[in-house]
């Protein structure tokens, strides 16, 4: 049976000593959530420049969520960092005409099962009222010549 | 409330009057022993200490007392011991209705018997059976305490007397712990209850065991009733504090403030009446003043008597 | 017989000897296992619609502490489920009335 | 309210010597049957303070104790506040005796 | 009979809590060869049961898990769970000598691979020790989420031998004729961390004796806090109400002689200061209150951590709560001494939690000639320049096993005990020889003909 | 400069990548939900894989040996297993290869356990598993061998800081057979402990207790004491660092701390002096420097305490107001002759102690002295010092009455809560205020006998404002930390907001600094007692020992590597870097031309990949981590190998 609802796939960049011991966790607790979210482990997500988020926006990835490990970052200075060029992120996809929502900072820690799922189910709530990315540009084009 | 400095006064002129805090000749007082067969020699001795003889009075007295309280003739009390002592207690003896004064005595035959049918030895001498004093200590008039003391101690010590046992908790608290401090004698002194050993399977009934402050935390007795009890296949349901947390009766307050004598019985008579248990009291204090609150409350040799 | 059936026969044996030995503990666990059952019984009926742990305690007639131990239990193991909120209480509901 | 702490030897000739221990907790005054403000803890820090006039102020309190032992089984510092009451009780009748012998 | 196996190693550490596993950590540094024993069937000790941990308030799993896993996958270390430790003294050739019982798991710890099948398809509930009693668990599980080691264990006081387990273990794993196992540990070091325990709730009868349904202890309200706890969020144990109104009683286990425990237990006011914390969190409009004799935020940040927990609303009343009650629907009434008005005070709390004082979990009486001190924790024989000595020579303690301590603290000691252990060794023992010289195979073997005969 | 040869021909050339895919049913565990078979196949087509497999447990033996057929047959040099979380068998698996005579970096782990048969069920849970096994696949064919940095290290520690906790450490260190140069600016060993008489709460003499320490000190060979020293320049990294020292001279020493000023004319090596410490022999008159190489360096620079404002508590306003350490060393120099304790001529015959002078210092409430921070943290110690000192007056002036007056009383530690009750026993009068009402000193009014008196409104008192007459007024004073700016300046150590100097993580590594090879040790990290501090000095000692213990580190190899090729030196990264020393620019030849190229010191590097991000070229990467192995995996998770 497939599951003709899930709009689109969902990239998750979860740091490899918070969320993705967290994601793991869900799993131990046979807790379930969509099947289109795909958990990247990442040393720490400080580490992908803009060109990367709007890449896989490109690409057709339909959401980003980035699962850091918040103010236990074991690299010093690293979330400031990254809270700056999500930052940027952000302006770039609105100049492209791209919902921000799309991409998500949050935190999670190895034990967060509860909001590893409402993350995961928020945004995906989010992209079946979105759609994939890129359509909101004909949206905000339909809007702009109305 | 009353001014404690009265009711002291009144106590120790009694006291030194006629050795018990009433006023009332022993002869009066202390009947219960009249045609009952008893030892009258040897060095272990029954020592009521005369309170439980004393509980008639002490309800009468308590009684006229709470009217007065906080009322202006409240302070007339001090005028009482201008009276002649033995005439003062007379009055309230005489006034003690006889019912009562018949359950009173009952339960130190009930005592004496079970002891018997435990195969203890003891003599009764009425001569020796003084007040032990404590309610002199309670109040603070430690002069006139230790006074007394000295005098029963006296007593017993020039009788040879070796063993006491007790029947209430104040005289035993009296006797074991104060009197080798102040009278420098030492007795050995039981609690009757300590020496039974009856057993038998007739009780089947549930109790709430109230137990006093000097059984419960000051001499650590309470299981021992608590076990003889369940020897006769009653049980003893779990109340709110007891033991060694065990909740005051209000009794000590009767003769400074009944008022907060009765406040504090009613909150513990609230807690016993919650396991919806009759009541077992075994102090003539708690057993006096959960009564005037209409507890079904019975001491507790009187179980045991029917049991044994 | 082939050495699997006899090893088959030996674990037989040796576990009735071994249920032999536990019987005391076996035999009340079985009964706690009867009651959990009835009570676990009890408690998904009431939980065929949203409702809070109070509400099926009353229902049901079980403790509310009880109850509330049964509904997390049943949750852990996937059967129940939160739903929302109903004043100071959650409400909860059988994962397969959902 | 000035610190006397000489009073206290007063005291210990009336058999209180655990008072010191205390360190007010409160224990005490709210388990205290009596139910009575900060009753008996009120008197225990006066008596380490050696604030004898407000002891003496009003002396009939100390007799609303029951006696009951349950402050003293209670203390977390085995303190014995039932010990002081008792105390107190004999220095006020002491001093009430004296008094009406002058 | 039972199996023996024997093991050579340079110091054996009894107790896989954080101080365990931390002095472990730092001997395996040094090129030692180390055995934890652990009781538990996993380690992590207290810690790893924990919400989240003052000051830094980060959570405590991510701070455990990263060094039960280091330890775990150690080359010099090996972990040897469930294990009771019968005895710890020196033999007759100077070596000290730690013999342990490895109780029976009833599952093979070579073939288990976690998957919990087992426990999914367990038809008996039991009362979860692991989440505060507040949940269930079954007759065969793995201890929590983040156990280590990943293995499930039977628990035969629950089980009816039913036979579901065995037949959907993929792996063959459950052995239902496991035996207990002698080992026999030969070490020159040992280090003691065995940690603490909560004061008993029934040693103070006028907080209920542990019978007032709301009435819970700190290890309790960690796992109501903990995000992966019993309810995952804060529930009240009678109904499921979400407490409005909270209450902390501090110094309900210690500085009381009246319970016996004259000394202050050295966490209980930062810990529930914490946990106020991460209440008015989890439930911002409750009202919640800690009634304390003294605040002792005395580590590095903790008092700034109790003047925000001052700033955020927390109420912090001076009195020491003499006695608890049930009130109506629930509620449990506080009675204590207002100090400053009042008098005697009686207020209602939703839940109110008892911040219970440590107790040594371990009295080694009859086990190991160590000697203890007044307050029955291991004594230390130099308490100012090396507090981990104990009066056995060899010996260290580490942790709240040498009284009580917090975590910082504790961490702190477990490597001071592993530099006197190191010592210790390179005064008194050869280094150690090929690395590969030691191999622990406590592989518990089916043992069923042994066991009917 | 950096010479390096760039053959871009090399490169091309490299080695064609096999990646083995083995797929692990997990007894059923993922095959119940994930179509396994059907896995394998689309696996088999995915870019790059040579084989791919399936096994009921891959992480059997049989498993393993399964793929280390493959790798020694030929068949793959890279491998991914898809089976159970990374955090289980990532390990394992790398052993694997290490054991088939491979590098254990070229392995890449694939979660379809945790992350989707424990999740998913039916076909989405096959369908992403696909996508995950092929993301990995595709990060697998860019995998390249690396290898652990190993460092050599010098066998050789230094401790700065002659307090308890230094010299614990040093001794420490020396025993494990480590030489160690312990650096002290003043001529004594023994810090503040040496001010101390009695040790709370176990009444142990200080002078004991610091002769004890130090003649181990003295006598361990491997120890090398420099006192007079100061460091004076700082270089290097983890193993391999270069402490210039100073030795000051006499000229250089503070007036106090000079040796002619002390008592005994002729000071000899391990006596104690009360109030200075432990004499090491006497210092050089003239200054000269030196330098040492070693491999790790501990922090025992210590706390000062706190000094009063003029006026604070009425110190300095009134003679009779001191600190807790001046009274403390008055009563130690009292003979005890006189029945009464005895200060300038005057019996103190009630004496108060005010605690948290200094400590607990709440914004709003408290004032701090021009330019320095509030001390909002508590010092830990004090409450038990006073009690401690209440009990000594106590026992031994009986007549002297003492009063407390406190806030909390912090006993917490073993022992403390006893020494709490002992001064309860002694009659020692406590008062509680809060901070906002600090009780009040004012001088007494004529015809009283002490010259001071004190207000409070006491809480404990119903919060009733009692007086107290004083002859003696001590100030329980907390602690700071030492002046070590230079060092911190030097150093690059990091402080936290109370002016200690601040550790990684107060858990994880509640000794260390971010710098490798800087460890602290008691009181110049926070108020410690000494228990605490010779505790702490000692887990420092074993972390620096871990370090030197083999005469190398291995440092794991994920740190960022530069291609020289792609690098055109705009100095992006240098600026993004979090770490000091992690990343510059430096002058490289290449093929015999100079450029600007950045350059990293792995031993420095974290990790983070902050600079990964913001170079223009891509030149930069996290070796195992790479931007490019993630574009690679977002292909394949896109592609839908499954559709």
């Amino acid at each position: 049976m497939k599951d003709t609802t899930i709009p689109g796939k969902i990239l998750v960049l979860a740091t490899e000593s918070c969320a993705y011991p967290g994601a793991d966790a869900v799993g131990q607790a046979h807790l379930s959530y969509p099947a289109n979210t795909y958990v990247l482990r990442v040393p720490s997500p400080v580490l992908f420049p803009e060109k990367f988020y709007l890449d896989c926006f490109d690409k057709g990835i339909s959401a980003i969520i980035i699962m850091s490990c918040g103010v236990e970052c074991p690299y010093e200075g690293a979330y400031d960092a990254l809270a700056q060029r999500i930052d940027r992120v952000y302006q770039l996809m609105r100049q492209r005409g791209l919902d921000v929502r799309r991409l998500r900072l949050t935190a999670i820690c190895t034990v967060c099962t509860r909001a590893f799922v409402k993350e995961v189910n928020a945004m995906n709530e989010l992209i079946k009222e979105l759609g994939p990315p890129g359509t909101e540009i004909e949206l905000q084009d339909v809007a702009q010549s109305a | 409330m009353f001014n404690p400095r009265d009711i002291i006064e009144l106590i120790a002129h009694n006291v030194k009057k006629s050795r018990n805090p009433f006023g009332v000749p022993r002869m009066i007082l202390n009947r219960w022993w009249w045609r009952t067969p008893l030892e009258k020699k040897g060095d272990s001795i029954l020592f009521t200490g005369l309170m439980y003889q004393s509980l008639p009075i002490i309800a009468k007295t308590t009684d006229q007392l709470a009217a007065f309280e906080d009322s202006p003739r409240a302070r007339y009390i001090r005028l009482a011991r201008y009276m002649p002592g033995a005439l003062a207690g007379l009055g309230a003896a005489l006034l003690t209705g006889r019912k009562e004064r018949r359950q009173s005595d009952q339960i130190l035959k009930n005592i004496a018997t079970l002891l018997q049918k435990s195969g203890v030895r003891f003599a009764y001498r009425p001569d020796l059976d003084h007040y032990s004093g404590i309610l002199l200590y309670d109040l603070g008039d430690q002069e006139t305490f230790v006074e007394h003391a000295r005098y029963v101690a006296g007593q017993l010590k020039h009788a040879g007397i070796r063993r006491l046992i007790t029947v209430d908790p104040h005289t035993t608290y009296a006797l074991r712990e104060l009197y080798p401090k102040v009278t420098g004698h030492r007795f050995e002194v039981r609690a009757y209850f300590e020496l039974l050993n009856a057993t038998g399977g007739n009780g089947q009934r549930k109790v709430a065991l109230h137990d006093p402050c000097f059984y419960g935390r000051y001499l650590e007795l309470s299981d021992i009733p608590n076990r003889l009890l369940n020897g006769f296949n009653i049980e003893c349901v779990p109340v709110k504090n007891s033991a060694n947390f065990t909740h005051c009766c209000g009794g000590p307050a009767e003769s400074i403030s009944p008022k907060l004598s009765h406040a504090v019985v009613m909150r513990r008579f609230k807690e016993l009446q919650a396991t919806g248990a009759p009541i077992v009291a075994m102090c003539p204090i708690c057993l006096g003043n959960l009564k005037k609150v209409g507890a079904d409350v019975e001491d507790l040799s009187m179980i045991l008597a029917r049991c044994a | 017989m082939s050495s699997a059936s006899l090893k088959k026969l030996e674990i037989k044996t040796g576990l009735k000897q071994l249920r032999e030995l536990r019987k005391e503990t076996i035999t009340a666990a079985t009964t706690r296992m009867k009651e959990q059952k009835q009570i676990i019984k009890a408690i998904k009926n009431q939980l065929q619609q949203p409702t809070t742990v109070p509400a099926i305690a009353e229902a049901a007639g079980i403790p509310p502490h009880m109850v509330l131990w049964y509904v997390a239990a049943l949750k852990k193991y996937g059967e129940v489920k939160e739903v929302d909120k109903d004043g100071c209480y959650f409400r909860y509901c059988s994962i397969e009335a959902s | 309210m000035a610190v006397t702490p000489e009073f206290f030897e007063q005291l210990e000739r009336f058999g209180v010597a655990k008072t010191f221990e205390c360190f007010n907790c409160g224990t005490c005054a709210a388990i205290c049957p009596l139910v009575y403000e900060h009753f008996p803890r009120k008197l225990i820090r006066y008596a380490q303070l050696g604030a004898l006039d407000r002891i003496l102020e009003n002396p009939k309190e100390l007799w609303r104790c029951l006696h009951c032992g349950l402050c003293t089984q209670t203390c977390p510092r085995e303190a014995n506040p039932g010990e002081l009451i008792l105390g107190l009780r004999r220095f006020v009748v002491d001093r009430w005796r004296r008094s009406q012998h002058v | 009979m039972r199996l023996e196996a024997k093991i050579e190693v340079d110091a054996v550490v009894i107790g896989g809590g954080i101080a365990g596993l931390q002095t472990a950590l730092d001997l395996a540094e040094q090129d030692y060869l180390v055995v934890v024993v652990e009781k538990d069937a996993s380690v992590g000790g207290k810690m790893i049961r924990l919400s989240k941990v003052f000051p830094t308030l980060d959570c405590a799993s991510c701070i455990t898990t990263p060094k039960m896993a280091a330890a775990a996958h150690h080359e010099n270390i090996s972990i040897l769970t469930y294990g009771d430790l019968k005895s710890l003294d020196r033999s007759s050739d100077g070596r000290l000598e730690a013999v342990v019982e490895k109780k029976p798991r009833f599952v093979d710890e070579a073939k288990c691979i976690g998957c919990r099948q087992c426990e999914y398809d367990c038809p008996i509930l039991v009362a979860d020790e692991n989440q505060g009693g507040f949940s269930a668990r079954k007759a065969i599980h793995i201890p929590f989420s983040n156990a280590i080691p990943q293995v499930a264990t039977l628990d035969v006081d629950h089980c009816i031998l039913c036979g579901r387990c065995e037949k959907v273990c993929p792996t063959q794993a459950v052995d239902y004729f496991q035996q207990p196992q002698t080992i026999r540990i030969h070490a020159a070091a040992a280090v003691i961390a065995t940690g603490f325990q909560m004061t008993s709730l029934h040693d103070k009868p006028q907080y209920g004796s542990g019978e007032i349904t709301n009435v819970i202890d700190a290890l309790q309200m960690e796992r109501l806090l903990a995000p992966h706890g019993p309810y995952n969020r804060v529930l009240r144990p009678s109904d499921g109400m979400e407490p409005d109104s909270i209450a902390f009683v501090q110094c309900a286990g210690s500085r009381d002689r009246s319970m016996g425990v004259p000394y202050c237990s050295r966490v209980c006011c930062m810990y529930a200061i914490k946990q106020a914390m991460l209440l008015s969190g989890a439930l911002p409009l409750a009202d919640i209150t800690i009634y304390y004799m003294d605040i002792r935020a005395f580590g590095k940040n903790y008092e700034q951590f109790f003047q925000n927990a001052q700033a955020m609303g927390i109420q912090f009343v001076k009195a020491k709560v003499a006695s608890l009650a049930a009130a109506e629907n629930g509620a449990v009434e506080v009675c204590y001494e207002d100090q400053v008005n009042g008098g005697v005070t009686r207020t209602s709390h939703d839940l109110v939690v008892l911040s219970l004082g440590k107790i040594a979990a371990w009295n080694p009486f009859g086990t190991c000639p160590v000697e203890v001190a007044e307050d029955g924790f291991i004594r230390s024989v130099s308490p100012r320049l090396a507090a981990t000595l104990t009066s056995m020579e060899g010996v260290f303690a580490a942790g709240a096993a040498a009284g009580p301590k917090d975590i910082v603290d504790a961490i702190a000691e477990a490597g001071a005990a592993a530099m006197k252990a190191a010592s210790y060794l390179s005064a008194c023992h050869r280094p150690k020889q090929a690395r590969s010289g030691v191999s622990i195979n406590v592989k518990p073997q089916p043992s069923r003909a042994v066991a009917m005969g | 400069m950096r010479e390096v040869q760039i053959d871009s021909a090399q490169q091309a050339q490299a080695e064609e990548k096999r990646v083995g895919v083995y797929i692990c049913h997990c007894g059923g565990n993922i095959s119940d939900h994930v179509d396994v078979e059907a896995l394998c196949a689309r696996a088999g087509q995915a870019p790059g894989v040579a084989v791919a497999r399936t096994h009921m447990f891959m992480c059997s033996d049989p498993g393993q040996e399964m793929i280390i057929k493959d790798l020694q047959e030929g068949k793959v040099n890279r491998v991914v297993v898809a089976s159970c979380a990374p955090s289980l068998h990532e390990s394992t698996f790398r052993g694997t290869l290490q054991r088939a005579g491979f590098n254990p970096y070229l392995y890449e782990h694939a979660n379809i356990r945790e992350q989707v048969s424990w999740v998913h069920h039916g076909r989405p849970a096959t369908e992403k598993a696909t996508a995950l096994v092929a993301a990995a696949a595709a990060k697998a064919a860019r995998l390249e061998p690396l290898e652990p940095i190993r460092m050599d290290v010098i066998r050789h520690a230094t401790v700065i800081g002659a307090g308890v906790a230094g010299l614990q450490a040093a001794l420490d260190l020396a025993s494990r057979g480590i030489p160690v140069a312990l650096i002290e600016k003043s001529p004594f060993l023994g810090g503040h402990v040496a001010k101390l008489d009695n040790i709370a709460p176990s009444n142990e003499k200080a002078s004991e207790l610091l002769t004890r320490l130090t003649r181990q000190v003295l006598d361990q060979p491997a120890i090398t004491v420099h006192t007079c020293t100061r460091v004076v320049g700082f270089a290097g990294c983890v193993g391999n660092f270069t402490l210039r020292i100073k030795v000051d001279g006499e000229q250089g020493q503070d007036e106090g701390k000079k040796l002619h000023s002390m008592p005994t004319k002729t000071p000899r090596r391990g006596v104690f002096l009360p109030q200075y410490g432990v004499v090491t022999g006497s210092c050089p008159e003239n200054p000269a420097e030196d330098s040492i190489e070693t491999g790790a360096v501990i922090l025992a620079t210590g706390f000062k305490p706190y000094q009063p404002m003029f006026g604070e508590y009425g110190y300095g306003r009134h003679p009779q107001v001191v600190t807790l350490p001046e009274a403390i060393q008055a009563l130690a120099g009292e003979n005890g002759s006189h029945p009464v304790w005895h200060w300038h001529g005057r019996p103190i015959r009630n004496l108060a102690i005010i605690h948290c002078v200094g400590s607990r210092q709440i914004p709003g409430v408290h004032e701090a002295a021009e330019g320095a921070a509030l001390n909002e943290y508590c010092s830990r110690t004090c409450c038990s010092a006073s009690l401690g000192f209440a009990n000594q007056v106590r026992e031994n002036y009986p007549v002297t009455r003492v009063f407390e007056f406190y806030r909390d009383i912090r006993t917490y530690g073993r022992g403390q809560e006893e020494l709490y009750q002992r001064a309860s026993k002694n009659r020692v009068l406590f008062f509680r205020f809060e901070a906002q009402e600090p009780p009040r000193i004012e001088s007494n009014g004529t015809g009283s006998e002490s010259p001071l008196q004190i207000t409070v409104k006491d809480t404990l008192t119903f919060g009733e404002e009692v007086q107290v007459a004083a002859d003696l007024v001590v100030l329980a004073v907390g602690m700071k930390p030492n002046g070590i700016d230079d060092l911190v300046e030097m150093m690059k150590l990091p402080v936290g907001s109370d002016g200690f100097l601040l550790e990684v993580h107060p858990k994880l590594r509640p000794v260390e600094l971010p710098n490798s090879g800087l460890l602290l040790a008691g009181t110049c990290q926070a108020p410690m007692d000494i228990g605490e501090a010779t505790n702490a000095a000692s887990a420092a000692a074993v972390k620096a020992s871990g370090l030197l213990a083999r005469g190398f580190v291995e440092l794991d190899p994920f740190v960022a590597e530069v291609n020289l090729e792609q690098c055109t030196g705009t100095g992006a990264c240098v600026v993004a870097c979090p770490r000091d020393g992690a990343l510059q620019l430096a002058e490289v030849a290449v093929n015999g031309k100079p450029f600007k190229k950045a350059q990293v010191s792995p031993a420095f590097c974290l990790g983070c990949g902050a600079c990964v991000a913001v170079c223009p070229t891509n030149a930069i990467n996290i070796k195992g981590w790479t931007l490019k192995q993630y574009e690679a995996m977002v292909d394949a998770i896109v592609a839908d190998l499954a559709a």
